[in-house]
C-alpha cells in the first residue's frame, strides 16, 4: 500500500518535470512564431493565437479520443489503472478545450468581429466541453469504484462517437470556422514557415499532455490509496 | 433471434402496463410540454417575432424536455424492490433488455409529440398542411436517436443521488445534434420547401439514430451488470 | 470443502469488496446434485453477499464461481434466487409479475404460471397488486417468482421470513422435492430449525470467512451449540 | 410555533440533504442551465429571430422544467421502503411538514434560477440593468405559487391510483396563471418598461402565492392522511 | 377482552375495508402498562392492518381506537411502529435516517442519538447509508428509529425479522426492560419462542376475526398447540 504513495510521488515529479519543460517549450514557440514565422497578411498579428488554438484544439480532441479509447478498453479488461488514465486524460482534455474555447473567441474578435457564434462546429465543440464537465460530475457522483468506472467508460465511448460528428460538422453545417487547412485530404495548405512552428507548438502540447496526465494520474493513485485506508470491515 | 424479441417486447409490454396503471410518466411528461407551450406563446411579443419562426424551434425544445422528463421515470420502476435484480438475472442478451426499455420509452416520447405538435400547431397557427408527411417522419428518426441515447443514460442516471438533474446534464448535450438537423428540416418544411430539400438532414438523422442504437445494443450490458 | 458427487457448484477463493470494506475473505466451496446446505451467520457476515455473486449478480474481485464448469453469466437459467428484495413490481398484479418473470426466462405456458400459482397457494391473490399483498403473500410471490423456470441450483436467502406455519411447511416439503429431483438448494437463515429436514450440510459464515463447515449435525439443537462454539472460538 | 418550523426545517434540511449532498449536484445545476440556453440558441434561427426575443421563455422553460423535476423527486424519496408513514407518524402540525417539503422544492427552484439568470444575461446580452430588481422579484414571486401548487399536485401523485392521478390535469389551470404573469412582466421588464409597469403582474403574483400555500397548509393533510 | 389494570390502549369493534374485502371485521382489545401481546395469525389474516390502524396510519371504517382515552391523532408521540417497510431513506446515513426521526418527535440530543446506536449495536455503522446496510442492519436501524423517543405503545410488526441470534436476544432484553418500566408491547410474529419471555398475553388473528385471546399459556409449546386448534375449530 504504502509503495503506492512512494510510486506516486515520483510520477507526480516526473509529471511536474515534463510539464515544465512543455511550458518553456510554450514560451519558444512564441518566440519562433513572433521572430521567425511571416505574419499573415489579411489577418496581421492576431492569427499569431494560431499556435495556441490550433494545437490547444487538436489537443482538446485527442485527449477526449484517447480517454474513449481507454475507456472502451477498460470494458474488456476492467482494469483500474485503465479507467485511472481515462479520467486523467478526460480532465486534461477539459483544460485544453478551455484553452481552445479561450483562444478561438480572442481569436475570433478581431476576425469576425465578434467573440462568439452558434456556429454549429463552435456549438458542437462547446457541447464536448459540456460533455465532459458531466463525465465529472457524474464520477463525483459515484462512489462505488467498479461503477464509476463502468459508467464514466460508457460516456467516454459515447463522446468519442460524437468527435467525428463534430470535426464533420464544419463539412454537414455552413459554418464561419475556417475549414481544415492542415488536416485535410488535398494535404497542408498553408506556408511551411508556419507549418513549421505550428508543428514545434503541436509537439509542444503533446509534451504538456503527457506531463499533466502523469501528474493527474498520480493524484489519482493517491486518492483511492486513501479511500482504501479509509475504513476496515465490520460485523 | 426470435428470443431476443420475445424478452423485449416482454420488457416494453411490461412498462407500458406499469405506466397504464400509474400515468406518472405521461402526465408529468405532458403536463410540462403543455406548461411550456403556454409560457412561450404568453411571453412572446407579437410585434417582434412571428409566430411561424419561433415555432421549430419551440417545438423540438419543448419535445426534448418533456423526453427527459420521461425517461426520467424509466428506471425508478425499475429500482424499487431491486426489479432492476430480476432482469439481470434473465439467461436474456442484454441488447434485448436495452431494446426492451428503449421501445417502451419510445411509445412514451411519440405520446409526447402526438400530444405536444397539435398544441403547437394551436398556440402558433403552424401550417402543417404544408409540411405534409415531411413532419411526422421527422419526429420519428429523432425520437429514436433520443430514445436510444436517453434508455442508456437514464439506466446510469438513475444510480446517482438526484439523478433526476444528473439525466439532463448527461443526455442534453448528446440531444443538440439531432436537434438541430429536426429544428432545421422542421422550419424549411414549415416555409413550405419540398421534402428533396431536407433529404441531408434526415439522412444525418438516420445515421445518428443507428450510430446511437448500436451503442447502446454494446454498452448496455456495461451500465446494469458489474 | 469435499462433496460426495461431481460439484455443480464450484467456488475458488472468492473476495468480495465494497470499496474499502473486504466482505468475502476468499471463500471456497463446491457443492453437489441432491446437496442443500444451510448457511448461518450474523447480521452483516457477508451471506447475502455470498448468493449475489454466486448469483451473477456481483462481479468477484478475486477467486472464481463455476456452475457446472462455466461461469454463471452463461448458465443464468440454471439458477433460482430468492434476494431479501422481493424484485417484483408493486404495481403488477401477483399473476402479471409472474408472468413476465417467465418470459424472461423462455415461452411462457399458461398451465405452468396456474401450477407456480397453485404452489404458492396464490390462486386466491392472483389478480391482486403487490402493492396490496401482505408480506407473507408477497414473499410467497418472491418465492414462486424464483423457482418458477425450475432451475438447478436454489439459492434462497432467508426464504421463511414472513410465512405462516403451514407455508412455512409447504415450502420445507417443496424444497425436498428439489432435493429428491437432484436439485442443489444454498439456504441462508438464522433459525436452525427452518428448512432442518431438508439440509444435508451446515456452513457458517463470519466476517467474511467460514468458521464452520459441516455434515449436518444430530440434531438443531446440537448445530446452534457447534455454531455457538464456533462464533466464539 | 417553534415546533412547527423546527418539523418543517427538519423535513427541508432532509431532502436538501438527499439532493444537494454531493458537489455534483451545484455542478450539475451550472451544466444544466448552460445546456438550457446552448440548446435554445441552436433551436432558433437566427435570422428570424432575435436572441433577446427568446429570453422570458427561456427562462420560464427553465424554470418550469426545474419545478418538475424537484416536484417529480419530492415524493418518489418518501414513498420507497413507506418513508412517508414516518413523516406522518410524527407528532408535528401536517402544515409543518407541507412547509418542509415546499421549502426543500423552493431552494433547488431558486438555486437553478440562480445559475440561470447571470447565465441567461451572459448570452443574450440582456438588458439587466434596466430591468433592474425587477426579475428576480417576478422570479422569486412565481416560483413560490408555482412549489406550493406543485408540492400539493406531487403529494397527490404519490399515491398511485388513477383517480388521484387525474387530479393534477385538472389542476394544471391553476399552474397557467403564475406562469403568464411572470412570463409577460418578465418580457415588458427586459423592454426596458419601468417596474411600476408591472406593478400589477407583481400584485397577482403575491396575492396567488398567499391563496396557494394557504390552500397547501390546510390540504396538505387531507392529502398524504387517509 | 379484560384487563388487570387501567386500559392503555382501548380498541371497540374495530372495522378495516379494503375496497369490498373486510379485512378486520370487529375487533375488541385493551391493553394496560405493562402488558405484552403476541398476535399470532396465519398470512393475510389481517395483523399488519391492525397494527397500522392502532399506530393511526389507517383510518377505521368502523369501531373506535382510543390511546389513553383520546384519538391516536392527538398522542402519536406515545407510540412507537415498526412497520414491515424500514421508513428509512436508502441515501441517507443511519445516524442521518435517526437523528430526523428524532428531530420529527422533538428537540434533539445528541447523547441519545449515540446511545440509540449503541443499544441498536449499530455504532460501526453510524456513517453508512442505509442502502448499503446488510438486512439485519437495516430491521436494527428500523427498530432503533421506532423506539428512538420511547412510547408508551410499542406496535411491533415482526420485529424479529432478519435478526441474528445475539440482536435477537439483546431485543427481548430491552423489551423486557420496556414492560419493567410499565410500557405496553403488541408484537405480530409467526414464532411463538421469539419474544417469548417478554409475552403476558396471547391472542391469533384470523380472517379478520380473534380465534384465540389468553393469558400467556405454560409453554411456547402449548400455546403453538393450542393456536393449532384455534386456526382448525
Ligand atoms: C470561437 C471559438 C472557436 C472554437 C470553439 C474553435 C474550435 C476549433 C476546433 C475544435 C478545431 C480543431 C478542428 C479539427 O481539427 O477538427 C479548430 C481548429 C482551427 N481553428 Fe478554431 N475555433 C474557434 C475559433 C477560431 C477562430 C476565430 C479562428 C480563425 C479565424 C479559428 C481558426 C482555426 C483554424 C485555422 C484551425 C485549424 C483547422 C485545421 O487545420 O484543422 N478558430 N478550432
Ligand atoms: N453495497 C454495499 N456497499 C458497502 N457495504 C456493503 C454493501 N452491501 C453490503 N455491505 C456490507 O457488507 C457486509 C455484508 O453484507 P451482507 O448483506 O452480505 O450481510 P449478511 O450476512 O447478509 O447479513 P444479514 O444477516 O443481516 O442479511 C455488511 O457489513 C454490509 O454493511
Ligand atoms: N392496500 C390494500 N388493498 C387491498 N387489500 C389489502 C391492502 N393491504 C392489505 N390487503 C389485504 O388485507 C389482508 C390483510 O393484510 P395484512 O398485511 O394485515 O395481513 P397480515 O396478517 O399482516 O399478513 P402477514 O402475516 O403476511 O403480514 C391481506 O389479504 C391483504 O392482501
Ligand atoms: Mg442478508
Ligand atoms: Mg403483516
Amino acid at each position: 500500500m504504502t509503495d503506492d504513495l512512494t510510486r506516486a510521488r515520483t510520477l507526480l515529479r516526473v509529471g511536474g518535470a515534463i510539464t515544465l519543460l512543455a511550458l518553456l517549450g510554450a514560451a519558444g514557440v512564441y518566440w519562433l512564431a513572433l521572430n521567425f514565422t511571416p505574419t499573415e497578411a489579411s489577418q496581421g498579428l492576431a492569427q499569431k493565437i494560431f499556435y495556441i488554438h490550433v494545437p490547444a484544439a487538436w489537443g482538446a480532441l485527442v485527449s477526449f479520443t484517447l480517454c474513449g479509447l481507454a475507456s472502451a478498453a477498460y470494458l474488456f479488461l476492467h482494469e483500474p489503472r485503465i479507467d485511472r488514465f481515462a479520467a486523467s486524460s478526460a480532465e486534461v482534455g477539459l483544460a485544453f478545450a478551455a484553452v481552445m474555447l479561450t483562444t478561438g473567441p480572442i481569436w475570433g474578435k478581431p476576425i469576425w468581429g465578434t467573440w462568439w457564434d452558434w456556429d454549429p462546429r463552435l456549438t458542437l465543440t462547446l457541447l464536448l466541453f459540456f460533455i465532459f464537465l458531466g463525465y465529472g460530475a457524474l464520477r463525483s457522483a459515484l462512489h462505488d469504484p467498479g461503477e464509476r468506472a463502468r459508467f464514466s467508460a460508457v460516456i467516454g465511448i459515447m463522446a468519442l462517437v460524437l468527435v467525428p460528428f463534430i470535426h464533420l460538422s464544419v463539412y454537414l453545417f455552413r459554418t464561419i470556422h475556417p475549414k481544415p487547412v492542415v488536416l485535410r485530404p488535398e494535404g497542408p495548405a498553408l506556408p511551411i514557415e508556419m507549418l513549421r512552428t505550428l508543428l514545434v507548438s503541436v509537439g509542444v502540447f503533446t509534451l504538456l499532455y503527457v506531463g499533466l496526465v502523469t501528474m493527474r494520474y498520480a493524484l489519482g493513485i493517491a486518492r483511492d490509496h486513501a479511500e482504501a485506508n479509509a475504513g476496515g470491515p465490520d460485523a | 433471434m426470435g428470443e431476443f424479441f420475445r424478452v423485449a417486447l416482454a420488457v416494453a409490454a411490461k412498462d407500458l402496463r406499469l405506466e397504464l396503471r400509474t400515468r406518472a410518466t405521461i402526465l408529468s411528461a405532458v403536463i410540462f410540454a403543455a406548461l411550456v407551450l403556454v409560457v412561450f406563446n404568453f411571453s412572446r411579443d407579437p410585434t417582434a417575432v412571428a409566430a411561424i419562426d419561433l415555432a421549430p424551434g419551440v417545438l423540438w425544445v419543448t419535445v426534448a424536455f418533456a423526453s427527459v422528463v420521461a425517461l426520467n421515470r424509466a428506471f425508478t420502476v425499475e429500482r424499487e424492490h431491486a426489479a432492476l435484480d430480476g432482469l439481470r438475472l434473465a439467461p436474456a442478451s442484454r441488447g434485448a433488455l436495452f431494446v426492451g426499455k428503449a421501445l417502451a420509452n419510445l411509445a412514451f416520447v411519440l405520446l409526447i409529440e402526438a400530444v405536444t405538435v397539435p398544441l403547437a400547431v394551436l398556440f402558433f397557427e403552424l401550417p402543417v398542411a404544408t409540411a405534409g408527411w415531411g413532419l411526422p417522419l421527422i419526429l420519428f428518426l429523432s425520437s429514436i436517436g433520443f430514445v436510444a441515447v436517453g434508455t442508456l443514460l437514464s439506466a446510469m442516471a438513475v444510480k446517482t443521488r438526484f439523478g433526476e438533474l444528473m439525466l439532463p446534464v448527461l443526455l442534453l448535450p448528446f440531444l443538440v445534434p439531432p436537434l438541430i438537423a429536426s429544428a432545421g428540416a422542421t422550419s424549411r418544411l414549415l416555409a413550405g420547401r419540398p421534402l428533396s430539400e431536407v433529404v441531408g438532414w434526415l439522412r444525418f438523422l438516420t445515421v445518428y439514430d443507428l450510430v446511437f442504437v448500436t451503442l447502446g445494443l454494446l454498452l448496455f450490458g456495461a451500465v446494469i451488470d458489474e | 470443502m469435499p462433496s460426495p458427487e461431481a460439484p455443480l457448484l464450484e467456488v475458488r477463493g472468492l473476495v468480495r469488496r465494497y470499496g474499502r470494506t473486504t466482505v468475502l475473505g476468499g471463500i471456497d466451496l463446491s457443492l453437489g446434485a441432491g446437496e442443500a446446505l444451510l448457511i448461518l451467520g450474523p447480521n452483516g457476515a457477508g451471506k447475502s453477499t455470498l448468493l449475489r455473486t454466486l448469483a451473477g449478480l456481483a462481479r468477484p474481485d478475486g477467486g472464481s464461481v463455476r456452475l457446472a464448469g462455466a461461469p454463471v453469466a452463461e448458465s443464468r437459467r440454471r439458477v433460482g434466487y430468492l434476494a431479501h428484495d422481493s424484485l417484483l413490481y408493486d404495481e403488477l398484479t401477483v399473476e402479471e409479475n409472474l408472468r413476465f418473470a417467465a418470459r424472461l426466462q423462455g415461452p411462457v405456458d399458461d398451465g405452468a404460471i396456474a401450477r407456480a400459482l397453485a404452489t404458492g397457494e396464490l390462486t386466491p391473490q392472483r389478480d391482486r397488486l403487490v402493492r396490496h399483498l401482505s408480506r407473507g403473500q408477497v414473499q410467497r410471490t418472491a418465492l414462486v417468482r424464483a423457482l418458477l423456470h425450475g432451475p438447478d441450483l436454489l439459492l434462497l436467502d432467508e426464504p421463511y421470513t414472513g410465512l405462516d406455519s403451514a407455508s412455512a411447511a409447504s415450502l420445507t416439503a417443496f424444497l425436498q422435492g428439489c432435493i429428491a429431483r437432484g436439485r442443489t438448494v444454498i439456504l441462508v437463515g438464522h433459525h436452525v430449525d427452518e428448512g432442518w429436514e431438508v439440509v444435508t450440510r451446515v456452513a457458517a459464515l463470519a466476517r467474511g470467512k467460514w468458521i464452520l463447515e459441516t455434515p449436518r449435525p444430530a440434531s438443531p439443537l446440537e448445530t446452534t451449540t457447534r455454531y455457538r462454539e464456533a462464533l466464539r472460538g
